[in-house]
C-alpha cells in the first residue's frame, strides 16, 4: 500500500513502524488528498482519532495525528503531519463526518486551525477562552483569570 | 333555638340526601365530612403510594418518621406550608396565584355529587354525572394558565401537552360513559337517568353490575373509561404533562411549597373523582357483592361485618409489626407509637361492629374498597409502565378510543332497543 | 437521509427573536436537566414538538486529564483515568495499562490477564445495568433504576472485597495486578453469575415485550451502519446498527482471543436494537466470566517493570472494547518518567456527536430516549 | 320541596360576578386575564341557570363554554406572543357603533320588561313552570321526540353544520393531509 501511495506521492511519505504500529508521516501539502485516497481506495473509512502533540523546541511545533481504521482490512494505521505554528489545515470533515468535534476540539486545545471546517469552535472550553491548554507552554497553574472574573465573579484562586 | 335542633335532626329521619331534603345544615356537614376525608384520603395514599411502589422497586419507603414512615406526609404537609413561596419575577403574579386554586377547586367540586351511600351524598343532582365531567373539566383551566403564568419554557410545553391531552380524552370518556348511561334506561318504563345515585339503583334493579351487562360492551367501555382517566388524571403511563425526564415537572416546574401542595391534593382528588365514576358506573357503587343473590338478612348481618373486620386486620398488622420491631431503647417510642396506632384502629373497628354504626358506614366501606382498589391500580400502573411519547398518546386517543367508543355507544343501544327493533322490523314485515 | 456531514450548529443569543414567533422554537435542556444524564446541555431547535436540529454544549465537567497526564508519572495518572468513565472505571484502567505496557513492552502475566478480563467484564455489565436503569428512567419505567442498582451492588461488592474500591477502583497496575484476588473470589464470581441471570431474565420481562417499551423504542433514534461509521460510532450503538465490530474479536487484546463469545448485532440501527444488543452483551460477558473464572491460571499478576519507568521515546495508540465503545489512548513517550502526551479517545464524546443526526425528525421525548441509548458518560465526554 | 334559600341575595351575587367579568373582559389588556374573566361570567350564568332549575342547560354550559371553548380560547392566546399586543392599542374605533348597539338592546330590554309588567306577557307566568327533572326531560321531548319534537330537524341541521366547519377548519389549517 505505501509502496503505491509512495509512486503516486514521491518522497512526501515516509512510512514508519514502532512496536508493531504502522504510521506514516506525510508532508503537510498533501494531507487532503491522502486523507482522500486512504478512505477512497484504501479502505480506511473509519477515523478513530484526531489529535495534535506540540513540541515547542522544533521548528514545525505541531504533530498532527490522524488514527484511522479500515473495517474490510481490519487494520489500523495512524497518519502524522507537522506543521507550524499559526499554519492551518484543510479539515478533514468531508472525509469523516467525526472529525467535526475532533478537530474542535484539537483547535480548542492546540490553536490549530482547519480550513473549512463548519464551524470551527471551542468544544470543551467557554466561549472566549484565552489561551490553548495542551500547549507545552500553557503553565498548568495558570489560568485564564480574566475568564474567570467575568464569567464567575470570583477572583482566580491560582 | 328549639327549631334549629329540630330542623337538624329532622334530617336523620328522612332518607334523602341534605341536598334533595333541603337540608343546609346537613349539607353543610356532609361538604365538612368529605372536604375533611378527602383530605385524609390523599394524606393515607401519599404514604400508601410511597410505600407500595417502593416494595414493588425492592426497598423500603419511608421508614424514618415514624413507625414504617406513617407519619412522613405529616411531615411532608408541615415541609410544604412552612417552605418559603416563590413567585418567580417574570411570572404574572395573579394568574399564578390564581390557577392552583382552580384546580383543587375542580376537583374538589366534584365531590357535591359523589354518591357514598344511597343518602351519603352532598346532593342528588339530576344531572349528576354531567356535572362531575363538566367540573373535572375546568381542572384543565387551571394547569394551563399555571403553565402559562410561569413564563417559562418547560411549563408551557406541560400545561399545553396537558390541556390536549385531557381534552383529548375526555371525549372518549364521554362515549364510555354515555354508553353506561344508556344501560340504566333498560328498565321496565324505559327511563334512563343521568344521577349517581339513579344510576347505582338501576344496577340494583337490573341485578347486574354494568361491568358485566352486554359482555362484552360494559367490559369494553369500562376499559376505555379506565385508560381514559388515567390519561385525564396525568398518571403513569400518560404523565407527560409532568414527565420529569422530559419537562422537568411540567406545568407546576416552577411551583413550590404550599401552592404546589395544592396541584399535589389535586391531582390525588382528582385521581379519587374519577375512580369514584367508574365505581359508580360499573361497578354497582356503594352496593355489597351479591346485593341480590345473597340476601336476607343473615347475609346483611355478614356483609356488615366487613368494615370492622377490616379495622381489626388492620389492627392486628399493627400489632404484627410492633412485635417484630426492634428490641432496641431507641425504638421505644416508634413501637409504643405503632401499637397505639394499632389500638385505634382496633377501637375503630370495633365501634364499627355496633349497630347505628354498621349498617350507615356500610356503604361508604364498599364504595371506599372499591375506590381503593383503583387507587392501587394507579400505584401498580406507576410502578410499571414506561411512558407513551406524546404523539403515540393521541394516537391511543383519537385512533383507538375513539372508534372504538363510538362503535361500542351504537352496538349498546342496538342491544338495548334490541326488543323495540325486532317489532319494529316485525311490523314492516307484516 | 441528512447528511451527517452537516451538523446543526447555531446560537441559543438568536433564541429570543424566536421564541413563540409561531415557526420554530429554540429550547435550551440541560446543562442541569433530569434527563441529560450529568452536565450535558443540548439546544434544542423545535417545530412544535419535532425536532429540526439540535447542538450539544459540552465542557462543564472539563478537568483537563490530558493536561495532568502530562505532568505526572505513568503510574500516578493510572488512578485518573477511572474518573473520567466513572461507571466502567476497570475499563479504563485496562485500556491505559495496556497502553503503557505496550509502550514499555511487557506483557502482563497469563493470571493476571484472567483476573483483568473477569473485572473488566464484571463491569461492562454494571455499565450496561447502570445504563439500563437510567435509560428506562429516561423512557418513564421507574422499576428497572432499582432492580439494576440492587444487582449492580452485587458487583460493586466484588470491586470492594477485590481492591477497596466500589466505583473508581484503580484495580489494576502496569504490568499486572497489585492485588492478588481473595480467598473466595472464584466463589463469589460464579455465585453472582448464576445469581445475575435469572435478574437479566428480569429486567427483559419488564420492558422487551412490553407494548409502550416497544412503542417507545422501536424505530426511535435510528441510525445506519454506514452514518455510524461516518460519525465514528462504536461499541453497542454500532452493532445494534449491523455491523458485526468489536475490538475483543477484531483486534483482540488482554488474552480475549481464549474465550467463546458472541458478538450480538441489530438490523434496524433503532433504539429498541440497541437495547436488545446491550441486553445480549450482558449474556455474553457473564459467559466470558465463566469461562475465565474457570480457567484462571496459577502464578505470578505482576510482570517485572521497572520501578521507575522510564519507556523508549516513541508513540503508541492502543484501545479496547469499552461498555461504551472504542477507547484509545495515545501516549507519546519521551523517555522521560512522565508521558509527553497522552490522549484518551473517548467513545462517549464521539458518540454523542451522532446525536444530532439521530433526533433529527423526533419528537422531543425522544431526544430524551436517544441521549439515553448513547450511554454517555459526561465525565468521559469532557474528561 | 323546600323553598331555595337567599334566593335573591345569589341571584345579585351571581349577576354582579357576570357583570364585573363581562367589563373586565374587555378592560383586560392582558388576553389571558380577559379569558379568565369570561370564564368567572360563563361559570356565573351557569350558576344562574342551576337557580332557574335548569341543571342540564348548565352542565352543558360549563362542558362546553366552560370546559371545552374557552379551553381552546387559552390555548390559542397562550401561543400569540403577548407581550406584542400588550403594546397595541386595544380599542379600535367602533366603540361609537358599540355604545348605539349596546344602547338598541337595553332599550329591547326594557320594552319587553315593562310590556310584561303591565301584563301583554311574553313570559309564562310564575317563576318556573317545571320542576327540576322535568325541565331536562323537556328539552329531550322537544329536541327528540317522533311526534312532539319540533327542533329535531333544526337541531340535525346544526349539527351538520358544524361538521362541515370542522372539516373546513381541518382544510384551512393543515398544509397536509
Amino acid at each position: 500500500m505505501v509502496a503505491k501511495l509512495n509512486r503516486a506521492y514521491g518522497s512526501g511519505i515516509e512510512p514508519l513502524t514502532h512496536l508493531g504500529q504502522n504510521y506514516m508521516v506525510v508532508d503537510r501539502s498533501l494531507i487532503p488528498e491522502l486523507l482522500q485516497v486512504l478512505r477512497d481506495e484504501e479502505q480506511f473509512d473509519y477515523c478513530v482519532d484526531l489529535t495534535a502533540v506540540h513540541y515547542p523546541k522544533r521548528e514545525k511545533q505541531f504533530d498532527v495525528v490522524w488514527v484511522l481504521y479500515s473495517f474490510p482490512r481490519n487494520e489500523r494505521i495512524r497518519v502524522k503531519t507537522l506543521i507550524a505554528d499559526g499554519e492551518s489545515l484543510p479539515s478533514s470533515v468531508p472525509i469523516w463526518a467525526t472529525c467535526n468535534w475532533l478537530e474542535r476540539e484539537v483547535y480548542d486545545m492546540f490553536g490549530i486551525k482547519f480550513d473549512g471546517h463548519p464551524d470551527l469552535k471551542r468544544i470543551l472550553l467557554p466561549e472566549g477562552w484565552k489561551g490553548f491548554p495542551l500547549r507545552k507552554d500553557y503553565g498548568i497553574l495558570q489560568q485564564d483569570s480574566e475568564w474567570v472574573q467575568i464569567n464567575l465573579g470570583i477572583e482566580s484562586g491560582q | 333555638m328549639h327549631s334549629i335542633v329540630e330542623y337538624i335532626t329532622s334530617y336523620l329521619q328522612s332518607n334523602q340526601t341534605p341536598g334533595a331534603a333541603g337540608n343546609f345544615a346537613w349539607a353543610t356537614i356532609y361538604i365538612l365530612l368529605v372536604f375533611v376525608g378527602l383530605s385524609i384520603a390523599v394524606i393515607c395514599m401519599n404514604w400508601l403510594e410511597r410505600k407500595i411502589l417502593a416494595h414493588m422497586q425492592v426497598r423500603l419507603g419511608p421508614m424514618r418518621v415514624g413507625p414504617h414512615g406513617l407519619l412522613q406526609p405529616i411531615a411532608d404537609a408541615l415541609k410544604l406550608l412552612l417552605k418559603e413561596d416563590i413567585i418567580p419575577a417574570e411570572a404574572d403574579a395573579t394568574v399564578f396565584w390564581i390557577a392552583p386554586f382552580i384546580v383543587v377547586l375542580a376537583a374538589f367540586t366534584v365531590f357535591v355529587v359523589v354518591p357514598f351511600g344511597p343518602t351519603h351524598a352532598i346532593t342528588d343532582m339530576n344531572i349528576g354525572i354531567l356535572f362531575m365531567l363538566g367540573v373535572s373539566s375546568l381542572a384543565v383551566l387551571g394547569i394551563v394558565t399555571a403553565g402559562w403564568a410561569s413564563n417559562s419554557h418547560y411549563p408551557l410545553i406541560g400545561a399545553l401537552r396537558s390541556s390536549a391531552q385531557m381534552v383529548s380524552y375526555e371525549v372518549a370518556m364521554g362515549l364510555a360513559v354515555v354508553s353506561a348511561i344508556m344501560m340504566t334506561s333498560a328498565n321496565a318504563e324505559g327511563t334512563g337517568t343521568l344521577s349517581m345515585i339513579g344510576i347505582v339503583q338501576a344496577q340494583l334493579e337490573q341485578h347486574e353490575w354494568f361491568l358485566f351487562k352486554y359482555f362484552p360492551l360494559g367490559i369494553v367501555a369500562f376499559a376505555i373509561f379506565a385508560i381514559a382517566m388515567v390519561a385525564e388524571t396525568n398518571r403513569a403511563p400518560f404523565d407527560l404533562p409532568e414527565a420529569e425526564s422530559e419537562l422537568t415537572a411540567g406545568f407546576h416546574t416552577e411551583y413550590s411549597g404550599f401552592r404546589w401542595s395544592l396541584f399535589f391534593l389535586a391531582e390525588y382528588s382528582a385521581m379519587i373523582a374519577v375512580s369514584s365514576i367508574a365505581v359508580t358506573l360499573w361497578m354497582g357503587g356503594w352496593l355489597r357483592p351479591f346485593p341480590n343473590a345473597l340476601s336476607g338478612p343473615t347475609w346483611d348481618l355478614v356483609f356488615s361485618l366487613f368494615p370492622g373486620l377490616t379495622f381489626l386486620f388492620l389492627a392486628a398488622l399493627c400489632f404484627y409489626s410492633t412485635a417484630r420491631m426492634p428490641k432496641h431503647p431507641l425504638f421505644r417510642i416508634q413501637t409504643m407509637g405503632l401499637a397505639g396506632f394499632g389500638v385505634v384502629l382496633a377501637l375503630i373497628g370495633l365501634i364499627l361492629f355496633w349497630g347505628p354504626a354498621r349498617t350507615r358506614i356500610e356503604d361508604i366501606y364498599w364504595f371506599s374498597a372499591k375506590v381503593a382498589g383503583f387507587m392501587y391500580l394507579y400505584i401498580w400502573y406507576r410502578g410499571t409502565f414506561p411512558r407513551y411519547r406524546f404523539d403515540q398518546l393521541m394516537k391511543v386517543g383519537w385512533k383507538v378510543l375513539l372508534p372504538t367508543g363510538l362503535a361500542l355507544l351504537i352496538l349498546t343501544a342496538i342491544v338495548g332497543m334490541r326488543t323495540e327493533i325486532l317489532s319494529m322490523f316485525q311490523e314492516g314485515l307484516r | 437521509m441528512t447528511d451527517p456531514k452537516t451538523l446543526s450548529s447555531f446560537d441559543l443569543d438568536t433564541a429570543e427573536k424566536t421564541y413563540l414567533d409561531a415557526n420554530e422554537l429554540v429550547i435550551n435542556m440541560g446543562p442541569q436537566h433530569p434527563a441529560t444524564h450529568g452536565v450535558l446541555r443540548v439546544i434544542l431547535r423545535l417545530d412544535g414538538e419535532k425536532v429540526l436540529g439540535l447542538e450539544c454544549v459540552i465542557g462543564y465537567l472539563h478537568r483537563g486529564v490530558e493536561k495532568i497526564a502530562e505532568n505526572r508519572t505513568y503510574t500516578m495518572f493510572n488512578p485518573y483515568v477511572d474518573r473520567m468513565d466513572y461507571v466502567a472505571a476497570v475499563s479504563n484502567g485496562l485500556g491505559y495499562c495496556e497502553a503503557v505496557e505496550k509502550l514499555l513492552s511487557v506483557e502482563a502475566p497469563p493470571r493476571a490477564q484472567y483476573i483483568r478480563v473477569i473485572l473488566t467484564e464484571l463491569n461492562r455489565i454494571a455499565s450496561h445495568q447502570l445504563w439500563l436503569g437510567t435509560h428506562a428512567l429516561d423512557i418513564g419505567a421507574i422499576t428497572p433504576l432499582f432492580y439494576t442498582f440492587r444487582d449492580r451492588e452485587e458487583i460493586l461488592k466484588i470491586f470492594e472485597k477485590y481492591c477497596g474500591a466500589r466505583l473508581t477502583t484503580h484495580a489494576f497496575r502496569i504490568g499486572g495486578l497489585q492485588y492478588e484476588a481473595y480467598d473466595g473470589f472464584e466463589e463469589d464470581v460464579r455465585k453472582f453469575c448464576k445469581f445475575v441471570k435469572p435478574k437479566i431474565d428480569e429486567y427483559e420481562e419488564l420492558l422487551t415485550t412490553n407494548r409502550i417499551w416497544l412503542e417507545r423504542t422501536k424505530g426511535v433514534g435510528v441510525i445506519s451502519g454506514k452514518d455510524c461509521i461516518a460519525l465514528g460510532v462504536t461499541g453497542p450503538v454500532l452493532r445494534a446498527s449491523g455491523v458485526k465490530w468489536d475490538i475483543r474479536k477484531a483486534l483482540p487484546y488482554a488474552n480475549y482471543k481464549n474465550f467463546d463469545f458472541e458478538i450480538p448485532t441489530g438490523q434496524n440501527g433503532d433504539t429498541y436494537d440497541r437495547y436488545i444488543v446491550r441486553m445480549i452483551e450482558m449474556r455474553q460477558s457473564l459467559r466470558i466470566i465463566e469461562q475465565a473464572v474457570a480457567g484462571i491460571p496459577e502464578g505470578p499478576i505482576m510482570a517485572k517493570v521497572p520501578k521507575v519507568m522510564k519507556p523508549p521515546v516513541g508513540e503508541v495508540y492502543h484501545s479496547i472494547e469499552a461498555p461504551k465503545g472504542e477507547l484509545g489512548y495515545f501516549i507519546v513517550s519521551d523517555g522521560s518518567t512522565q508521558p509527553y502526551r497522552v490522549r484518551v479517545r473517548p467513545p462517549s464524546f464521539v458518540n454523542l456527536q451522532a446525536l444530532d443526526l439521530m433526533c433529527r425528525d423526533q419528537l422531543v421525548a425522544d431526544v430524551i430516549a436517544v441521549i439515553g441509548t448513547l450511554d454517555i458518560v459526561l465525565g468521559e465526554v469532557d474528561r | 320541596m323546600n323553598p331555595p334559600v337567599a334566593t335573591a341575595f345569589f341571584f345579585y351575587l351571581l349577576a354582579a360576578t357576570m357583570i364585573i367579568g363581562g367589563i373586565l373582559v374587555i378592560t383586560r389588556k392582558n388576553a389571558v386575564h380577559s379569558a379568565l374573566a369570561l370564564i368567572t361570567a360563563l361559570l356565573a350564568q351557569a350558576a344562574l341557570y342551576l337557580m332557574l332549575y335548569a341543571p342540564f342547560v348548565a352542565g352543558v354550559q360549563i362542558i362546553l363554554y366552560a370546559g371545552g371553548i374557552m379551553v381552546l380560547f387559552l390555548f390559542v392566546i397562550m401561543l400569540i406572543s403577548i407581550e406584542r399586543n400588550m403594546k397595541e392599542r386595544q380599542f379600535n374605533k367602533q366603540w361609537l357603533v358599540g355604545i348605539v348597539a349596546a344602547a338598541a338592546l337595553g332599550a329591547l330590554f326594557v320594552t319587553v320588561y315593562t310590556k310584561t309588567s303591565r301584563g301583554v306577557s311574553l313570559f309564562i307566568e310564575g317563576r318556573m313552570s317545571y320542576g327540576e327533572s322535568q325541565n331536562t326531560q323537556m328539552i329531550a321531548n322537544l329536541l327528540f321526540d317522533r311526534h312532539a319534537g319540533m327542533y329535531m330537524f333544526a337541531f340535525e341541521i346544526a349539527s351538520l353544520l358544524l361538521l362541515v366547519a370542522i372539516i373546513g377548519a381541518v382544510v384551512m389549517a393543515k398544509k397536509r393531509i
